[in-house]
């Protein structure tokens, strides 16, 4: 199901932990999607000089934190902004459809990270965003009449977005 | 690398005899069974044979076996077929919260155009109280179904006690028994169903052939409408090499039904005793002992099926698991929220479905492999606050 | 005795190597595609390769291809689906009156539940005029179905013309190809086709596994509803055995099918011109040119088909006919009423449908065979009343 | 699908023929149907002294005409009478279900050639009665839901009586 560079960093996931002292943290999902992806940046002269993850889920949605961690560090944060769910698939040389919602989730965690560093900056409390089970992404959604399936029906609408 | 093959309600191999009874019909035999010549006559003769085996393993008439694609078009075919021949009746439909997705996704479609369904609860074993299904009937009643035993948890159901329900209102009353059929005996006249699916792979059949078990004088509408094969009931040239596999398949699993729950009975309840010893925070799902024979479903906290499936995969052990990013629907499974499990639990399920091909020594591996897999993930989990411990083998 | 298959339309032999692509998954290769471990894997990516070589032999792409439990399955999938989906648009269909069963009857369902139908008309030869598909079109119309080629006599239908009047129009258009594809090469980009059905054994792949093309962007709802095999569009364990050997059989047709239809239509070609030699008041059914390159189809006055076929079987000679006695419902083939042939006539059918297995020596015997026979049921025969002679062969 | 009486029967029917000056002739079925049979008897104190048909049908139309004609010749014409249905069926060993109806066609036309003696006997000239397509017999009428089988229901209709 998943290619060579995806299982490398499914099975040897980098920057995996905490940062006691972090500067910023983020995360996303719930369990109820099966995914849930946290982040802990640490930042200096405006660039990632760590970063770690922790995460439940698939092995997309490991690979996809290993792989976010990787490109994010020694990245400035407007660069690590830039960090979309189509370079993230693109570094591991594809995911397969129905994992796609999974890079979605991994740089949403980083950018919630970044984002926390800022607010913290800014001296203001970061209110997280709290993520309902429609993150959940559809298998069925490229099928030809959304309508016939109807049980994924927000999960479609939601990652077509 | 060894193999241990504990997925089996997805796939069970198919049996050697069985292999050895289709070849024929890949060979030299590739008659149609609807031909008037002879060579369409031999057909016909060695799917009549197949009827009468599964007859027999569910101690039906040969008559009111229809062979369909499958678990599902029996299914579908059960429900959607059987509400239209009893449209007089009305239009309510009583399943229970745990019904496999054919089951599930058909009745679904049924509620587009109009059906009324109730959806019965279960109790956190998994088990619908027939009392529930006296109580959910309306004159509207058309038909009920309710599985026999479900697929994720092993739970099995009270269903000679529903049919009787069912008889003493007259309504009819199917069964998902695809993945009872082959595990434990299952007789049509003591549980007073009026309809059964079966599949043929969960007693070492091939995949994509089954059977709807129909009582002499249900109403049921075609499904698929054509040609007159299976009594003008289930159109369309048969899938001979199938059916003959299901036949010799069963014929196998009327001798041996017995040996095959004795073999897998005491493996499971290994798993089930064991894995809770080796790793902590670890639920047993469905019944104790209420339960398919070869079905060990458990969940692991902290930790998502898949990720554990992969590990297992890489070392040779194959399993099935409940969580959302197995489903491939990206739910969790609809059972376990039944049951009143967590969904964020229910992500760390794992299925043990075990066959004739399991040994103890499989299970020694499994207990082995498993608590560094999990152990491992844990650590990376941001749900595992705990300092993650292995607990010493007792 | 030498058998002599010309029943092709019923039973064509699996090839060879058809069969031996089939047996490792009746042996060591048993897992379910659905599977997250790699058992499944290896079996899906078989299933994805005969997917890709079934839309290659119709030049579609292999996300426009389901796979199904054959013709039937897919035609009343195509019918009851894609009327459901498309029910925004009405619900008048339109067909023509020589369809096969699995589409008559399956129309006939649905107009019990309030779909409006035109039948349109054939000509003697059995084609269908695409003015009357342009005039039949409502406001209401939901679906045009019209079979590509008829099993039965033969004759190729417009099917590229009524296409682009369904296109001008907007409407989704299916096609029944079963007895087409693999007989004769199929392109649904040129014939501007929404959905097209299609079955394995005509091409020398197993009884009862098929596939339904549908055009990315072509509406239609599931008629097995349950887990998201096939996209969610056909839910059910696959028949994984039969689906790899119409792959497989796919791959072979690629290539070979301009060899067939040479090699076939000579042959076809002689008993069309050879039998009215040798047999008085012989007619021949459909049209001389426009037919399937193995489709001889004829009438002989005076006799029943079953009985012909009873003899010839004896000798060896395997056909079919469209008698009333050998249809099973009892009823002369609507086909050749449809094309104004009188009802007595065409009990006298005799269809003879051949395929590579077939050589010059069996078209001898079958012109040896069949005269006395006929000659020997025509003296029995109420309805011949002069005195029947054979016509020496000139 | 033929049982070996059938198939004798079929291969070499006995009595085949017409009897040029037949005392009765009877005929039943159309074209339609696949099926006609027409009977001619020569009666002889009261005995049918000789039996002939000719048959347009299936091999069971063909076996069961062969068979009513042994069963007749040399009977009294009471006695053939009562040649049913069920008698021929019996003495052909079986029948396969969907071809009832031409053990029912065998019986009339000997029965009709009877009545057409019995009325030349009364100087009354005979109506032969016509056929309609619906003699017709239908393998699904044994199914659960003859309503789902419309395409067979009049014929249904007409062989349960
Ligand atoms: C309980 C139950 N019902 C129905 C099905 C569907 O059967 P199939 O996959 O043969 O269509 C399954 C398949 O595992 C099942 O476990
Ligand atoms: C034109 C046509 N359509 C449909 C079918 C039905 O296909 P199946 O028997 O595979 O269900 C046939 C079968 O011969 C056919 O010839």
């Amino acid at each position: 199901m998943y290619n060579e560079t995806v299982m490398d960093h499914f099975t040897n996931p980098r920057n995996v932990g905490e940062i006691p002292d972090a500067d910023g943290v983020g995360s996303v999902g719930n369990p109820a999607c099966g995914d849930i992806m946290e982040f802990h940046i640490k930042v200096k002269d405006n660039i990632l000089e760590d970063v770690k993850f922790k995460t439940f889920g698939c092995g997309a949605a490991i690979a996809v934190s290993s792989m976010v961690s990787e490109l994010a560090k020694g990245k400035t944060l407007a660069e690590a902004m830039l960090i979309t769910n189509e370079s993230v698939i693109e570094a591991l040389e594809g995911l397969p459809k129905k994992k796609h919602h999974c890079s979605n989730l991994g740089a949403d965690a980083l950018h919630r990270a970044i984002e926390d560093y800022q607010e913290k900056q800014k001296g203001e409390t970061f209110e997280k965003p709290v993520d309902s089970p429609e993150v959940c992404s559809c298998p069925v959604c490229d099928v030809n009449d959304p309508e016939e399936a109807p049980y994924c029906a927000s999960a479609c609408a939601r990652s077509s977005k | 690398m060894k193999i241990i093959n504990m997925d089996h309600v997805a796939a069970s191999p198919i049996l050697p005899e069985v292999a050895d009874a289709m070849i024929p019909f890949l060979k030299e035999k590739y008659g149609n069974p609807s031909s008037m010549h002879s060579m369409g006559e031999e057909v016909t003769e060695a799917i009549d044979e197949a009827r009468e085996k599964v007859a027999e393993l569910i101690n039906a008439k040969p008559q009111e076996i229809y062979f369909t694609s499958g678990g599902t078009e029996s299914n579908n075919w059960a429900l959607k077929g059987g509400l239209f021949a009893n449209r007089a009746k009305g239009a309510h439909l009583i399943t229970s919260s745990i019904e496999h997705f054919s089951i599930m996704h058909a009745i679904k479609a049924l509620e587009k155009i109009g059906v009324e369904v109730t959806r019965l609860p279960v109790d956190k074993y998994g088990f619908i109280d027939p009392d529930d299904v006296r109580k959910a009937i309306t004159p509207a009643t058309a038909l009920i179904s309710v599985m026999s035993a479900n697929n994720e948890i092993g739970t099995i159901e009270p269903i000679g006690e529903i049919g009787k329900i069912a008889k003493e209102f007259n309504i009819p009353f199917h069964t998902d028994a695809v993945a009872t059929v082959g595990a434990i005996p299952v007789d049509v006249q003591n549980l007073n169903v009026d309809m059964m699916s079966l599949a043929s792979n969960p007693f070492y059949g091939p995949h994509g052939v089954g059977a709807l078990y129909v009582r002499k004088g249900a109403r049921i509408s075609p499904l698929l409408d054509g040609g007159i094969q299976e009594g003008g009931y289930r159109a369309g040239t048969e899938n001979v090499i199938g059916i003959i596999g299901m036949g010799k398949a069963a014929e196998i699993a009327i001798r041996e039904i017995q040996n095959r729950s004795n073999h897998v009975r005491p493996l499971r309840d290994r798993l089930m005793k064991e894995i809770p010893l080796t790793i902590e925070e670890v639920g047993l799902v469905g019944h104790p002992t209420e339960r398919l024979p070869g079905n060990a479903s458990l969940t692991v906290r902290y930790v998502e099926g898949e990720s554990m499936l992969l590990f297992l995969d890489m070392e040779g052990v194959k399993i099935a698991s409940g969580s959302a990013c197995i489903s491939r629907s990206l739910k969790v499974s609809h059972v376990m929220l039944a049951m009143g499990i967590d969904a964020g639990t229910a992500q760390g399920s794992l299925l043990f479905t075990l066959g004739i091909d399991n040994t103890n020594e499989d299970v020694d591996d499994v207990i082995r492999i498993l608590p560094p897999i999990v152990q491992r993930l844990r650590d990376m989990s941001p749900l595992y606050k705990k300092t993650g411990r292995l607990k010493a083998v007792s």
